[in-house]
């Protein structure tokens, strides 16, 4: 049994199409797994999908990218309780030793790298703007990081806003952003979704070589500006939607192979550049 | 106006007046509607209110029911002046009011209006098995078969005017204000309603009552007050009064002959509507009739006889199977419009109901129907006022402002209105349905006089109607239906108060009288 | 047409008339999800399935029990959704906070319920004041209180997440999870409300008045009803109904942040309108509703049954399935 | 009272009652609006600044016109926010497919637009007829589309987004991003569907029968206007205004994913009920529609303006200025 989050932005939408991809390809490979994706649109939605993947499927193992940490904790905990085997994906329980597996991504990790990069770039001066997503742990966590790097800074960060993980969003909060500040030298946008819409707003107000944007995730399009040398986008920071392809396949080994998979397993969350931006990119997949 | 005073002496029972309006005034915005009126009623007396439609006798009834404020004057009960705050401040004083505009909840069930407000209670829950063998008992009196748990929506108009009628009975009445209470009923259940009213006045209740009814109100009334555009002509002892002066001092001038003289219809005239074995599910079984050009043809019957869903299922506003043929054509219409285009058109008897947008203004009500003829693309707003004022002029619609909501109307007015709505249309086939319901003797008199003048530019009138004066009274030949059949149609000098009550009432019974079609008939399926 | 079948059809259909349909149509599409679940599924008719889907329901029909109240009397609540996250916020906030005093876990319980009952008290009294004081359509006080809910619980957590403590949890969590007579708890308590809600709706005048002012004010008005009392009290009780729907609900998550009950709104008065009550106002039942509530648990839990489907039409086959059951029971809805 | 005062009033009173307050009383919260945004930052005045919120509200203003028609006739749609998010992907899909044949990019563009005109009132009209030929509630089968359109658009994209080929970015960006007379061309599109609407409503047969069978179906059908025909029209109005909307929005970012357009249906009926419409239908007008949308970009606007607010409250802020400034105009809303 997989459960994730419903594609309702783009990554969760990379998470969709990875875990689809996997899928295909492990039970073409393993005849005698089976597998069940089943996607909810909010926290006790997924739990209830957790039920219903016990009650109706009778799954023997749970690869699980929660949609928050806190609530999904009992309802997986209760999961492993009836002997499935969990993996628990990118965002971690919050409490200790349930799951077997965790392939953990690095959300302060994104913003630490993504702070580092921007205080370096900038010399440590600056005026810059933040868009975050939504009001979530995730969200607090890649900002706290992201902080805690550019308050041993003089940048001034001038406004942050919730962005929604949102492209329209993106685009109006930015262009707010640019009728309010007259000087802004970059430009933070927590994830690509709201990237995009930032790159058009400075486009319509004309301000493209004032500032440069830093994205995160990895979205193709992203990567591709990145991979062109694109002086607006110069850099993006890893956030890869294909973990869960990763945790499906760690998972399926366990129950194809004699070899016990456990433990942690950290993606980490590097620096795209121009040079190394060819090995993340990714073109048929969705984000 | 002097004259009041002496006259509230002289009140039959010589007893002092339960309550007294003096130099009521109201106005809606500028206009002023009702003049200083003064008014009283005595216990166990029936006093009356009489005047042309828009004269302000609902606006009377509602100022001594507390829904609206006087302008200037005060209300005197029982020796005390009183201000009532509202309707539930006046019916705690035991005034109790029943609307000429129907006031009950159409979701609520029968049982659930008659005692809203007044519910009942065990151990905190409504006692509805108690409640409801009440209002069973009530209606029983009122000898009106309706299910107490049916919802109102559900009830045809003169059903529902029953259950306002026990409604306000139901409550502990001292002065029953009626506004109309038999503009929906038929002759059997104003019978009902009158005997209650005389229960009523033997145990010492007053009764304000308001209707366009002559002859009722010299059957039930006492005493009459007249008022004509808002001011008082005067009170009389109705023994004093023929309905004819009644009538003359409501309207400042003698009436002549109520009804024009009947012009027969051309020899050979051909028929333009047949109704061939055309029944309406539930409602109508079988009727055959023909109308032929020129004619006015009467269509009687008791409550449930069924005619109008009859002609609503003609005109496609129900389902209805049979055959029906428009100037010898076969039509089927399965939507008014279908039966617009053909010429022929349906007034409505639920004028509120599904006559008039009570909200919206008098052009957009009146224009509604034919309004393909105003709007060539686009409305065309100055040429429907032009109509408004055509209509206004034509049909006698009195109102100070034309700018006001349909609603604002006074409920003949309304009637006007709707029927000026239908005329738009230039049918030449007119179904009118309860034509005259809450009209004065004066209007009705030029609606009868109107109906002629179609007839003689060769228009076709249906006219279904619960007064038998009226149908003797126009139509050439009158079909009388019961239980949702034809039970004989009747002409020449068959056409009597005692034939038409026979077939209404399933006395006498006639085999359908339309053979020529009956080969026809047995070929179809 | 078909003139031979007339003579006998009156009494029939007659007979057929007194069953009373229009309370039994809406089933008609539980019973078709049913069926469909049965078809794809054979775990489905499982009691550990069935059960599952009923407890679901709870927090949703609970709510919608009160959202009939104020659908019926011409209103609409949009802020359930964020009024449900805001007092779970608040009664985990508060029962935290009484856990750190050395209280007993099953006082601190009583204490944080007994609160999360006035706060959705005075939460519905907030919205029906505003609507009747203020003169502002239903609509927008409540898209408002949308708003307002949702940032305050955002606010409170943080921007995260605000989380029970553990010890609490230990002791509260069998108020979802632990069961009666093999039913569980939230079903007796989502039983419980209807039944009462349907007593109340049906069965006083407070229920006749609400029923009366929806379908027509002004005559309710005229018959003494005092309309602006009874339309604040439908939001009162559609407060209560969120807080009883929350006590249920912070066991079974523990928690709750700013996507707790994200449109849940929707589904409520999606129940509400499915249960055969009109937008409008005016008529509806709260049995229906509890049907209503229970059928869209059902379609969730259907849409998990089969792999066949990609999971990106999921909402496509649910939208389907709506339009399909409530085509099904038609017959009542009308208008 | 005051006797003295009561002769000259009426006159004055007239005078002042003959000025159609009715219709300047929307207008009292965007002036609110206006003057907490001056106050807020000296930008906000800027013509840029208007311009860009003004060009912003148009998706949501197109949108509103046409459900102003649905609502005044009774109805509700949903599916608004994501039948947009579908047409927007089908269009990219298409154009794209187009762009692989060599045409002209302004060909392609034509045709996009031309398909998507005719997709969206494909989609308008299988709303309507599903309301009014399947007897369906209008709530629920907008509801069902809702889930539909929007997992066909997630469908389409995979999961992802569908991106306009940038060939054809180029030459279509300045339908949003360019300007006529200084006033870019969203805002003349808006202004355009507001007048076309406007007279359609209040000017013609069509217009007349949407407000009659709103406030009395009953009457409008004894007066033979066809009621489901008109029903059925208002919906594929809607139809075709988002899809005017979605050739605005195509442009603008050039991508369509699952995400685009969640909670239009939200802001569209807010600005429609916000105008004065009633939700219960019979009576509205396009003009209140027009400055429903407008206020609600400008409380976005106003709100991203100042750092005074914790960025969790917004939405609480958002809230209370939306009831605020209704309240204002509350003369007009009555309940
Ligand atoms: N709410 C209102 N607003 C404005 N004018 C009104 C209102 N109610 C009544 N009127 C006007 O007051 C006048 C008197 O109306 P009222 O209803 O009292 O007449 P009526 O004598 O009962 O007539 P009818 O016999 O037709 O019922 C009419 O001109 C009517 O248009
Ligand atoms: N005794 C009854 N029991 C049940 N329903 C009745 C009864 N009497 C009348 N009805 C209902 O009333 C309707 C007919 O009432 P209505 O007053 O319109 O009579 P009508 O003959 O159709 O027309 P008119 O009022 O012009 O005589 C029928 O549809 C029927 O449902
Ligand atoms: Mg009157
Ligand atoms: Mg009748």
């Amino acid at each position: 049994g997989v459960s994730i989050p419903a594609a309702t932005h783009g990554w969760t939408g990379g998470v969709n199409w990875w875990a689809a991809e996997t899928k295909a390809r492990l039970e073409a490979a393993y005849p005698t797994l089976q597998i069940v994706i089943s996607t909810a649109g909010s926290a006790s939605e997924q739990a209830n999908d957790l039920e219903d993947l016990i009650a109706i499927h009778q799954i023997d193992a749970l690869v699980i990218l929660p949609f928050e940490s806190d609530p999904l904790t009992e309802p997986v905990a209760s999961v492993k309780d009836r002997g499935v085997f969990v993996t628990v994906v990118d965002r971690g329980l919050a409490r200790e030793g349930i799951e077997d597996v965790h392939v953990a991504g690095n959300n302060p990790a994104l913003g630490r790298v993504s702070g580092e990069y921007i205080s370096e770039r900038l010399g440590g001066e600056g005026n810059i703007v933040v868009l975050r997503g939504i009001p979530t742990v995730i969200d607090n966590e890649r900002v706290e990081a992201f902080m805690e790097v550019i308050d041993q800074t003089n940048i001034e960060v001038l406004d942050m806003r919730y962005a929604n993980w949102n492209r329209d969003d993106g685009f109006e909060v930015m262009q707010d952003f640019l009728t309010r500040f007259p000087e802004i030298d970059a430009v933070w946008a927590q994830d690509d979704d709201i990237a995009i819409g930032v790159i058009e707003a400075l486009e319509q107000a004309g301000r493209t070589d004032e500032m440069f944007v830093v994205g995160g995730a990895g979205m193709k399009e992203m990567i591709l500006r990145v991979m062109e040398g694109d002086e607006l986008v110069p850099v993006n920071v890893l956030y890869p939607p294909a973990m869960i392809a990763t945790a499906m396949e760690i998972t399926a080994l366990n129950f194809v192979t004699s070899v016990p998979v456990l433990g942690r397993y950290i993606l980490d969350s590097p620096l795209i550049t121009p040079e190394n931006a060819a090995d993340y990119y990714f073109p048929d997949s969705p984000f | 106006m002097t004259r009041t005073e002496p006259d509230s002496l002289a009140s039959r029972s010589g007893l002092a007046p339960v309550l007294v309006g003096r130099g009521l005034s109201m106005a809606f915005g500028p206009v002023e509607v009702l003049h200083a009126v003064d008014i009283d009623v005595v216990p166990g007396e029936v006093h009356a209110v009489l005047g042309e439609n828009g004269a302000g006798k609902s606006t009377l009834l509602k100022l001594v029911g507390g829904y609206h404020t006087p302008t200037a004057g005060e209300i005197v009960l029982d020796g005390e002046p009183v201000h009532f705050r509202d309707s539930t401040a006046a019916e705690a004083a035991g005034i109790v009011m029943i609307h000429q505009e129907l006031s009950l909840v159409p979701d609520l069930t029968v049982e659930e209006n008659v005692f809203l407000g007044h519910e009942r209670h065990r151990f905190g829950f409504v006692d509805y098995r108690s409640q409801q063998r009440s209002t069973r008992e009530l209606l029983a009196t009122l000898r009106t078969r309706v299910d107490v748990t049916r919802r109102v929506r559900q009830l045809s108009v003169s059903q529902a005017q029953m259950v306002e009628i026990a409604k306000a009975v139901s409550r502990d009445v001292r002065i029953l204000c009626m506004d109309e209470p038999t503009d929906v009923l038929t002759g059997t259940e104003t019978e009902v309603l009158f005997d209650l009213v005389r229960h009523l006045t033997d145990d010492g209740v007053a009764v304000l009552y308001v209707s366009h009814k002559l002859d009722e109100i010299k059957t039930i009334a006492d005493r009459v007050t007249i008022l004509r555009d808002g001011d008082k002509v005067g009170t009389f002892q109705v023994g004093d009064l023929t309905p004819t002066d009644m009538a003359r001092r409501m309207v400042g001038r003698d009436l002549a002959d109520m009804y024009p003289a009947k012009q027969p219809v051309p020899e050979g005239a051909e028929p333009v509507l047949e109704l061939d074995d055309v029944t309406v599910p539930g409602h109508a079984e079988g009727v055959s009739f023909a109308l032929r050009k020129g004619e006015v043809l009467g269509l009687a019957g008791l409550v449930g006889a069924g005619r109008t869903e009859l002609f609503e299922g003609v005109i496609g506003l129900r389902p209805a199977s049979g055959r029906v043929r428009k100037d010898g054509a076969r039509v089927h219409w399965r939507h008014p419009e279908d039966a617009k285009h053909a010429g022929v058109a349906y007034l409505t008897e639920d004028r509120k109901g599904k006559g008039l947008l009570l909200r919206s203004g008098l052009r957009e009500n009146l224009t509604l129907q034919a309004l393909e003829r105003f709007a060539r693309p686009f409305t065309d707003i100055r040429k429907e006022r032009a109509a408004l004022h055509r209509a206004v002029e034509e049909f006698d619609v009195r109102v100070a402002r034309l700018d006001v909501p349909a609603g604002a109307l006074s409920g003949g007015n309304q009637q006007k209105l709707v029927l000026a709505k239908l005329m738009l249309t230039t049918p030449d086939v007119v179904i009118l349905d309860e034509p005259t319901r809450g009209i004065d003797v004066g209007t009705k008199r030029q609606i009868y006089f109107y109906v002629a003048e179609l007839i003689a530019k060769g228009t076709s009138v249906v006219l279904i109607s619960s007064e038998l004066p009226e149908l003797l009274g126009l139509a050439h030949r009158i079909v009388v239906m019961q239980d949702g059949r034809v039970k004989g149609i009747v002409e020449g000098d068959d056409m009597n108060e005692e034939t038409i009550m026979a077939y209404a009432t399933g006395l006498r019974h006639d085999p359908p009288s339309v053979p020529a079609r009956a080969e026809v008939r047995r070929g179809a399926v | 047409m078909a003139r031979s079948e007339a003579a006998p059809a009156p009494t029939w259909r007659r007979h057929m008339r007194s069953i009373p349909w229009q309370s039994l149509t809406p089933l008609l599409g539980l019973v078709f999800l049913l069926i469909i679940g049965s078809l794809l599924h054979p775990a489905f008719l499982t009691p550990t399935n069935l059960l599952n889907v009923l407890t679901r329901s709870a927090f949703i029909g609970i709510i919608a029990v009160g959202g009939t109240f104020v659908i019926i009397a011409g209103g609409i609540d949009l802020s359930v959704g964020s009024m449900a996250a805001f007092l779970a916020g608040a009664m985990i906030l508060v029962m935290n906070a009484l856990a750190r005093n050395d209280l007993e876990p099953l006082t601190i319980i009583l204490l944080g319920v007994g609160m999360v009952l006035v706060a959705g008290l005075l939460a519905g009294a907030a919205n029906g004041l505003a609507i009747t004081r203020g003169r502002i359509e239903a609509f927008i006080v409540t898209l408002g209180t949308l708003g307002i809910f949702r940032s305050l619980v955002t606010y409170l957590a943080d921007g995260g997440t605000i989380s029970l403590d553990f010890a609490i949890r230990g002791v509260y969590r069998p108020v979802y999870f632990g069961s009666f007579l093999g039913i569980p708890y939230p079903v007796w308590v989502f039983a419980a409300v209807a039944i009462i809600g349907a007593i109340v709706l049906h069965r006083t005048r407070f229920g006749r008045y609400v029923r009366a002012i929806g379908s027509n004010q002004e005559v309710a008005r005229y018959a003494s009803v005092r309309v602006e009392r009874i339309r604040t009290l439908t939001f009162v009780i559609q407060g209560v109904c969120v807080a009883i729907a929350v006590i249920l609900y912070v066991p079974r998550l523990g928690s709750a942040s700013g996507s707790t009950g994200i449109l849940w709104e929707l589904e409520a008065i999606a129940a509400v309108i499915i249960g055969g009550t009109a937008l409008k106002g005016g008529s509806g039942h709260i049995w229906g509703t509890v049907v209503g509530a229970i059928m869209l648990s059902f379609i969730g839990n259907v849409l998990n049954l089969t792999t066949a489907i990609s999971e990106y039409l999921n909402g496509a086959v649910q939208g389907l399935i709506i339009i399909g059951a409530v085509f099904l029971q038609r017959g009542r809805s009308g208008r």
